[in-house]
């Protein structure tokens, strides 16, 4: 470590994490205004009721935007997260097993989500 | 004859990787007097077994980078009456993230090392960007570059703290400072350790003694990667 | 027959020469330092590559010198200079009597220069102060201290000389006759006192060197420590270097460097070289001066104030009057204790000059048969100097 | 000569904000905000998992909720959401270019913000 320098290439922090991160971000950002909009201006007192949740769900673009900003969430958490764990400096071996288990955790909950979307449409 | 101050410098002392402690010498000094002066007081008149870096006096070779009362200072220009008062003290440490020599003397290699591997240019001509626009052209002039490499934002970046291989502001500055993104630069400043690991504390910019603004160099630089790696996806195949 | 080995005692401007010059010619050099480099003077000062020109009407030895080693480290040290010229500025009546006797002496000593008449100067120098009679444009330019030091050397490393920082030297070896064979140094970053023998101990020491040479039992070089104050401010009010066009004398200089001016100096004597406080009433004439060559210094910060104590070689004259040019001594001669050479005077800008007489004084009481190539090579960068590895014996 | 001193475990002197400026307010703030935001995320899926069994389950859930120590939960989210939102916009902006000399009168407006919503959000749901 003499000369400062450690340019093995591995699965580490790059542009493209950084850029996803920014940009779903800010559509994070624009779809949560959205939603609070919705939830707490036009729907007096909230979706608070099954019922009032299921009617939601009953209108077309609802379900998409949700499953989009579940993707977003998710992924803008999970990268976040891996900015910090990488901040540790944690070493190759320990970064494999990390960057597979966000991608497992990620997806898991991506599909899950999903098909909770699908359950509640499915009820109305 | 001015008033002199009577202050406590509360200097941290540490040799050959013994355990680390405090010493605290009480100096009658002048407040308009520098903190290096003080401690170049301390080692001419009291201890001369007190180890500490500086070498110009007047902020231009970045040798006396210290912590002063916890923030990092070049302890040439810093004056005593700017950072305690008549009767208080002044608290001395080593620049953070650095190996220690010895005292407050830091081994900066990797910074020097690092910000040769980017290309930083030590002489420039007079006409250079920086984060207040051009400065206006003067022919063929040359003038010796801001930054002056010593290390005071690496030794406040919060990121700094956790992991060494993390090239840091100064480094980050220089490759924008250098302009242009030469296949090995590129490798340096885009892998995991270079520009995406910053997060935007902006420590470095607000320690810089050096008009360098390593923050804003670090967000221009990681914009010049983003269009040169979009400008490569496009001329690729 | 081996190397010859040589401890260098100091790594200021003239001791890492020395360890260059000593090294390329393929000598084992160790360096020791009490501080890290460039601590003293060397460090401590406003960085004025001279043209030769201030020196050219009253010590043209020293305007040669300087105007020869200008165009070398123009070459061989770019990497740390502003190579931007300087200017002669004259304002009153006693600078333009001062003009012609200046002209004529920077003739004598080949040192290049061109007149601008005052719209000319002032478009070249917008700040400069608007009673400005004449200016000459020579060629002067700034270095920054610490890396020119380190661009030294880093070259000597790169030939295989040895630093030792932080090392302070604290007596001499001696064989039976009086002779030095080495030195006893306390290494500080360890709190150890350690030993190392030399085929001959060179003290590039400046200021000290009267402290050292004592220690080997040589109580009688003359060299006259004369400090001076130069006070920096914050913006870069001129491009190129800015001197008052008259005899030496206090603050007549301005010298840019990054985004900075440094005014300087005074001169006087000082009693202990290692703390020299600066004055407010120095600092108040540095800046009164300076306002008079560039008025809007009134409208700056001031960053920061400092002070240096140059070697200067005593011939019996006082303060400004002391030749500026350097001398080596060879204490075999003048109190019969061989295995030491003192190099103390000069400048800055002669300190390869310094290290070449110093170093062919080395070679020749050491019959090693080697000329001095620090001419043509230019130095490798500065910050090599923390990357070639120093391996410690 | 010492060894290198960063070490994993100096982790916790990312969020001590003696001696250091706005901008380590901002960083420490995102952070803790960002962790924080990440742990609800997944227990909120998990709640919502409670929509999966049918009406009955839910409601009585909601109902669970609407409880004091459930609401300050909820308030502490709402303002993590904010800040990190807030403050995500100030790092976005400037990672692009856009206001870097101004990052701290910006940081200021912000939080501003989101202590003004934040105090909005606060009586909505305790003067029910």
């Amino acid at each position: 470590m003499h000369d400062g320098f450690d340019v093995k290439s591995r699965m580490g922090e790059s542009a493209g994490a950084w850029f996803f991160k920014v940009a779903s971000g800010g559509l994070i950002i624009l779809v949560l205004f959205i939603h609070l909009v919705i939830n707490h201006l036009i729907v007096e007192g909230g979706l608070l009721k099954y019922a009032d949740v299921v009617k939601y769900y009953q209108t077309w673009i609802v379900p998409f935007m949700e499953v989009f900003f579940l993707i977003f969430v998710v992924s803008h958490s999970l990268i976040g997260l891996r900015s910090v764990l990488l901040d540790l400096h944690p070493s190759n071996q320990v970064l494999r097993w990390l960057n597979r288990g966000l991608v497992v955790i990620g997806c898991a909950a991506i599909i899950y989500g999903t098909w909770l979307v699908f359950v509640i449409v499915g009820r109305g | 004859m001015v008033d002199l101050w009577h202050v406590t410098f509360e200097v941290f002392r540490q040799k050959d990787n013994q355990k680390s402690h405090f010493n605290f010498f009480e100096l009658d000094i002048n407040p308009d007097e520098y903190v290096l002066d003080g401690i170049e007081r301390i080692w001419a008149f009291t201890d001369r077994t007190l180890v500490f870096s500086h070498a110009c006096h007047h902020s231009t070779c970045g040798a006396c980078g210290m912590l002063v009362n916890g923030v990092e200072k070049l302890t040439c220009i810093t004056s005593i009456r700017d950072v305690t008062r008549d009767g208080g003290k002044i608290r001395i440490e080593p620049l953070r993230n650095f190996p220690i020599i010895s005292d407050l003397s830091v081994d900066m290699s990797s910074l020097y090392s690092r910000m040769e591997a980017v290309g930083h240019q030590p002489i420039l001509p007079i006409q250079e960007e920086d984060s207040k626009g051009k400065v206006k052209s003067e022919g063929d002039l040359l003038r010796l570059a801001d930054c002056i490499e010593c290390g005071l934002c690496i030794s406040a970046c919060p990121i700094a703290l956790t992991t060494s291989n993390y090239i840091g502001p100064a480094v980050l500055a220089g490759a924008q400072q250098h302009g242009e993104l030469t296949p090995c630069i590129l490798e340096l400043v885009n892998s995991e350790n270079g520009a995406w690991r910053c997060h935007s504390a902006y420590e470095c910019t607000e320690v810089c003694p050096s008009n360098v603004d390593p923050a804003w160099r670090i967000m221009e630089l990681r914009r010049k990667i983003i269009a040169n790696r979009f400008s490569s996806f496009f001329t690729r195949k | 027959m081996d190397k010859p080995h040589v401890i260098v005692i100091g790594a200021g401007f003239t001791g890492v020469a020395v360890a260059y010059d000593l090294a390329k010619r393929g000598m084992d050099v160790t360096v020791l330092e009490r501080g890290p480099i460039a601590n003293g003077t060397s460090g401590r000062t406003h960085g004025l590559l001279h043209s030769g020109a201030r020196y050219a009407v009253d010590d043209q030895e020293s305007a040669i010198e300087c105007i020869d080693e200008n165009t070398i480290l123009r070459k061989i040290a770019a990497q740390v200079i502003e190579p931007n010229g300087g200017l002669f500025v004259g304002i009153d009546d006693s600078d333009m009597n001062y003009r012609d006797k200046f002209i004529e002496g920077c003739q004598e000593c080949h040192i290049p220069l061109e007149e601008y008449k005052p719209e000319i100067a002032l478009r070249l120098e917008p700040e400069l102060t608007k009673k400005i009679r004449t200016a000459i444009l020579v060629p002067d330019g700034t270095f920054d201290p610490l890396r020119l030091a380190l661009a030294f050397a880093a070259s000597a490393k790169f030939h295989g000389a040895k630093f030792r920082l932080f090392c302070e030297v604290t007596g001499f070896l001696f064989d039976g006759l009086g002779n030095v064979t080495g030195v006893k140094f306390s290494d500080r970053t360890k709190g150890k006192m350690e030993e190392l023998s030399a085929d001959i101990v060179v003290s590039a020491t400046g200021s000290w060197c009267g402290e050292v040479a004592e220690m080997a039992g040589d109580p009688n070089i003359p060299i006259r420590p004369t400090p001076g104050v130069m006070v920096t401010y914050d913006q870069r009010l001129c491009q190129r270097v800015i001197n008052r066009l008259n005899e030496p004398g206090d603050g007549d200089i301005i010298v840019p460097q990054r985004q900075m001016i440094t005014v300087g100096t005074t001169s006087f004597e000082a009693d202990n070289l290692d703390y020299i406080p600066v004055t407010e009433q120095q600092v108040n004439l540095m800046y009164h001066r300076g306002c008079e060559l560039i008025p809007s210094i009134a409208n700056t910060r001031e960053r920061g104030a400092f002070m240096a104590s140059r070697p200067l070689v005593d011939s019996g004259l006082k303060g400004r009057s002391l030749a500026r040019t350097f001398k080596c001594f060879d204490h075999k001669v003048s109190q019969n204790i061989d295995g030491l050479v003192t190099i103390t005077g000069g400048k800055a800008t002669t300190l390869r000059l310094m290290a070449e007489k110093t170093v062919d004084l080395v070679c020749q009481k050491l019959s090693f048969p080697a000329a001095c190539e620090t001419i043509e090579t230019p130095l490798i960068s500065y910050r090599q100097y923390f990357s070639i590895p120093n391996e410690v014996n | 000569m010492s060894e290198y001193p960063q070490q994993p475990g100096k982790l916790i002197k990312w969020f001590d904000p003696r001696h250091r400026s706005l901008g380590s307010w901002a960083f420490i703030l995102n952070r803790v905000t960002g962790l924080g935001l990440t742990l609800y995320l997944f227990l909120h899926l998990i709640m919502l998992g409670q929509l999966a069994k049918g009406p009955d389950a839910y409601d009585g859930f909601i109902a669970l909720v609407k409880n004091p120590v459930f609401l300050v939960g909820e308030l502490l989210v709402i303002a993590a959401a904010l800040i990190h939102g807030l403050n995500g916009i100030r790092v976005g902006l400037t990672s692009f270019g856009i206001g870097n000399s101004k990052q701290k009168q910006l940081f200021i407006i912000l939080m501003s913000l989101a202590a003004v919503a934040i105090i909005y959000f606060a009586f909505r749901m305790f003067a029910h």
